[in-house]
């Protein structure tokens, strides 16, 4: 199996002409995932690609084609009324590619998804990829591989980095997820843990962290106390000078629980083997398995 | 984004929030004449990003005119933690009967904005925080409903016993928090809330930083920005759309993605090496960023080998390898580069840089030991 | 409170609503002066609080300024549904070519204000609801996140079908939202939204209610009202605090309580009679009040009894007996009075008004009854 | 036994220093409602009467006194906040008296109850009275008597004038409720017929409604479908012209579906028995009991 995309997913994109969009729906179907429609306001009743149905609103796609999943690829201040439609919509699983969504608007996002029972992945992630069934979002499919591991990161090239060190030694991967690195985010590594720690199809599984707040240390709390499967972790920002942002917002020491020296302290003591560089993993996960 | 203590107080005299008079100059006689207009006692004040202005010699208070103009001439022109001090906040000496402290930040844990209070105001909250969380009273506020009277009320209880000055704690702490959303705020803070000797509550200085996410759709926040207060290397970066920020170290970095970006630096270290910097070209290519990029880096005379880490995904490798190209042909650039590109348009890369003169590698642990072993060997 | 078009209007275009030119005229002069000022066609509309104007005659669309004047001399002092125009809205003619409707109100059974559209506009909205139901769109407004912009571009598809036109309508939606919930909005509509021959959406005419109860906090709001446009007993009913609407009966009636003074109409109307008024003295007592109330139905020359209905809970009988007391002590109050008080200081009331020579009953039925009979004596 | 007030009804009093919260506390504690605490912000730490404890906050109240049910005497424009206030510090039932709330506020206090699960009676209500147990509001003790009849009504005198009427001719009540006249209530017919139907010492019910919304209507609908104890209604306003407000925001005609008339059909159509007048309700509870 796999976790949260698979080949039950039915597709809409959510901002299907633009150029983003239609570059990376391009390459998830030819990826195999079931893109089932498109939302652009204003061009519904055209056809992307001469086959993908396009429709003015989220409510007209699922209507139309059952559509049960949605990726966004609107620009960063549009997204959370993009997440909004999704949700609203009764989509069930909304994955945000878009970068720089202001803070406060996730801030009222998250409890209007809690209401509606909707998960959200992201903001700010290259999304998930369940190899050979489903992708949804960007992660490159050409790195991945069918197989047992789940991978889980708050990061986007480094987990391909990754991705690509399980792959090129043997490692497929049941599920590559990308939480994505905003300060607030829909999907944290606990929900992801869990969904692991459930999935048959999955043996082992990668987490990888970096400094600020303190989400791997309640990972590594949740792994201590529920997770039975072998788990391996990598923590980015051991070299990053402290109260200093690198590059996205999920990169802030605040206060004195988001280092990656204590992060790492944390993941050890509750028994996750740490790798010292990506290439480690594979060595780790042999440990391991 | 921060914004200078002076424009935090306008935004929070703009929401409402009593601020007491002030006013910012740029010269010694400018200070002169508004602290005589003022009469008595005034206070001079530092304007640059960075605490600990007052342990930095950046704020003075002093008896009258003449005085207020021998501090401006010591402060303006100072130099604190790296940034000259161009203009200073005058305001008059205020008659300071209590010192509490009111804050909001954006929390990742509840997901939420929260406001901290504590009546050890004036003074480093973090050290409060530390030594005496007892003093420290926190509340998440739900952003559909805003922060609400009972609330504020709650809180300012925690801060005062006169129910009067309770009130007008509470009215600023509304305020605060709409001028917070207002802004697009991702913290902002009255250090110290102060009662003077009439009994009234007044916001002694103030601090807001803004979402840089914001600024698209605030452009009159985002016109506060001042570029006289930040590093020049960061704002050309920021304009050509870069996370660039300096270390102290001699291995130019320039990677995409923040993660990968960090996890480079980290391996750097690993080898032995010590990363001069961060640098994330980020999402989207553009062979311009990487012009930039490389200027930027180059600037730096710490550097002696610069490490291309490029995973292609939604980054093409070709356009970085026609950036590097066209970068290192429009500049004369003496630094070794060592780079590596995998993913994405991997081979048209390799085939663009070797056509250059430049060779590729494809690992990661390759690269970056290369990186640091000519770096050390230019020393 | 109702307010009238032109005034809708200016809180529209404060809040961006795109709303044509208008002025506000109280003389033909005036009339003729802005009608020429704007040069072509004009539209000159009666500022009353009713519906129906056009059909009273009280809207004209006029081809110069002299039609303008013309139109102006027959509308202005005209009575539309009793109430004499005092006002009128001068506007350029627009060219129109859609006619849609949207409108904002409370709705009881989703707890939420409920927008509607439709692209049947420029009607009366009732009677499209009555006819052709499926050409109404309404959507439950969440108050916690207001009216969301994929929310309103999804009713504004149902207007047009020129995205760019979608786009527009769905800001003017979403802008009569704010001024909806700015003003304190029982209702705010726009009727027609109109496209003109250059493709831009505009409100041609607007409507905006507010809720009594948030004039309080809403000062600028309240001095909106038009007393003039009032009638003169309900302006004094208001002041004083009473809750009073005239009717066609003679058995006037005098009640604490706004489902005990309607359960007394119709007991009035059981035993034969009609009822004069509804009046609710309100909760709390205060012998003022019952003077007012009685001037107010005093006033009505159809009345031929008074019926007093009061059940002590926190109205004090004592206080009302007070009240009937001292008003027919100030005044020569001819017509006769049925009293009837139950609860609260029941004693002390039939008391004093047995000092003052009235009698009082204990049972609703007899007192409705006799109040019946006396006014159809004196007929 | 009653519904929602009752011997474990634990007070406490919003606004108890004012005009109207100190006379009506009084009243209720005359009554015998335990009244164990009182809230005016700057007065905490007084005592009320020299007993009941008078808090700064609601929460201080509930933590200190163990408060279950709070009453609002507050002045409408603070009302609103209030009720967040009582609903925060972990009330179950709050009733709130203040006439004149504007019901904007009201449209964001009901989702806020829902997420708390909290019940609100009102507001411009009356309160609610278990004779002989408890009374919380403005009912008068007095005109009430301990028996067996539950009453639910929207108005608030008219409610005495029928209480009045029970009361001396032998009809005690279970409980009795006024829900409120504004447009939007925290509780409405339903809910009080729900808990009547399933309070086991009521043996009949009397709605009293009035003209304005459709609340009567669907409260018949749920009669007929899932009330088996007898019930008697009365709806005030037959006499009201069409359009114009009554009085309280209640009592608005919108469209067709408000009128009298209409309400009393479909109650006759549910098989309530409907007054003529107040004092029928004595000889149609002797029909049907």
């Amino acid at each position: 199996m796999s976790i949260f995309v698979d080949r039950d997913t039915r597709l809409v994109v959510q901002g299907i002409t633009g150029r983003d969009g239609s570059f990376h729906t391009s390459q998830m179907m030819e990826y195999g995932t079931q893109v089932v429609a498109g939302v652009t306001p204003g061009k519904g009743g055209q056809r992307f690609n001469r086959t993908v149905p396009v429709f003015d609103t989220v409510a007209d796609a699922v209507a139309e084609t059952g559509a049960n999943t949605s990726v966004i690829y609107v620009p960063a201040r549009f997204a959370s009324d993009a997440i909004y439609e999704a949700a609203d919509a009764g989509i069930e699983l909304i994955v945000c590619i878009s970068e720089g969504v202001p803070v406060l608007d996730m801030t009222r996002v998250i409890p209007f998804l809690r209401e509606k029972g909707t998960r959200l992945i992201g903001p700010n992630c290259p999304g998930a990829i369940s190899p050979g069934r489903s992708k949804v979002g960007i992660i490159p499919g050409t790195i991945c591989r069918e197989g047992n591991v789940g991978v889980v990161s708050r990061s986007g090239t480094l987990t391909y980095e990754i991705i690509h060190q399980l792959s090129g030694n043997g490692y497929g991967q049941s599920t590559c997820i990308g939480i994505g690195g905003d300060p607030i985010i829909g999907t944290n590594f606990i929900e992801c843990l869990a969904a692991f720690e459930a999935d048959p199809d999955t043996n082992a599984i990668v987490l990888i962290g970096e400094i600020g707040g303190t989400d791997e240390q309640q990972a590594a709390q949740y792994v201590a106390d529920h997770v039975t499967k072998p788990v391996v972790g990598f923590i980015a920002g051991q070299t990053a000078p402290p109260g200093r942002r690198m590059g996205h917002a999920g990169a802030i020491i605040s206060g004195s629980s988001g280092t990656a020296a204590e992060k790492m302290a944390a993941l050890e003591a509750a028994g996750i083997c740490v790798m010292k560089r990506p290439a480690d993993v594979v060595s780790l996960l042999k440990e391991r398995l | 984004m921060n914004l200078h203590e002076y424009q935090a107080r306008t935004l929070l005299k703009a929401a409402g929030v009593p601020v007491p008079d002030g006013e910012v100059a740029t010269t010694p006689d400018e200070v002169e004449t508004i602290a005589r207009a003022m009469g008595g006692g005034v206070v001079i004040k530092a304007q640059v990003h960075s605490g600990g202005r007052g342990k930095a010699g950046g704020v003075k208070l002093v008896e009258n005119a003449a005085e207020a103009r021998a501090a401006a001439e010591k402060i303006l022109g100072m130099t604190i933690k790296g940034l000259t001090v161009n203009k200073v906040l005058v305001a008059p000496a205020a008659k300071i009967t209590s010192e509490s402290y009111v804050g909001i930040i954006v929390d990742r844990e509840s997901q939420r904005p929260v406001i901290m209070v504590s009546p050890e105001g004036g003074v480093d909250i973090e050290e409060v925080a530390a030594k005496t969380p007892d003093k420290i009273f926190k509340l998440a506020i739900d952003p559909r409903f805003g922060l609400m009277p009972y609330q504020a009320m709650s809180l300012a209880f925690k801060l005062y016993d006169d129910v009067k000055q309770v009130r007008q704690a509470a009215v600023v702490m509304q305020r605060l928090y709409q001028a917070f959303v207002d802004a697009g705020g991702s913290l902002a803070e009255i250090n110290p809330l102060i009662t003077n000797d009439e009994g009234a509550v007044l916001a002694l200085d103030a601090k807001i930083s803004v979402d840089d996410n914001e600024l698209d759709r605030k452009p009159a926040i985002a016109e506060l920005r001042d570029l006289s207060a930040e590093a020049e290397a960061e704002i050309a970066a920021r304009e050509a759309g870069l996370s660039f920020i300096k270390l102290d170290g001699y291995v130019g970095c320039c990677v995409n993605g923040a993660g990968l970006a960090m996890a480079t630096m980290d391996l750097v270290k690993y080898y032995g090496g010590e990363p001069a910097n961060f640098l994330d070209i980020g999402g989207s290519s553009n062979p311009e960023k990487v012009v930039t990029a490389l200027k930027i880096i180059g600037a730096d005379s710490n550097v002696r080998s610069v490490l291309f880490n490029i995973f292609g995904g939604i980054t093409r490798c070709d356009d970085v390898a026609n950036g590097i190209v066209a970068a290192t042909s429009q500049m004369s650039f003496e630094i070794p580069l060592v780079i590596r590109l995998t993913g994405t348009n991997e081979k048209l890369a390799v085939q663009i840089l070797e056509e250059a003169g430049f060779s590729a590698l494809n690992d990661m642990d390759e690269a970056v030991e290369k990186a640091v072993q000519i770096a050390k060997e230019a020393a």
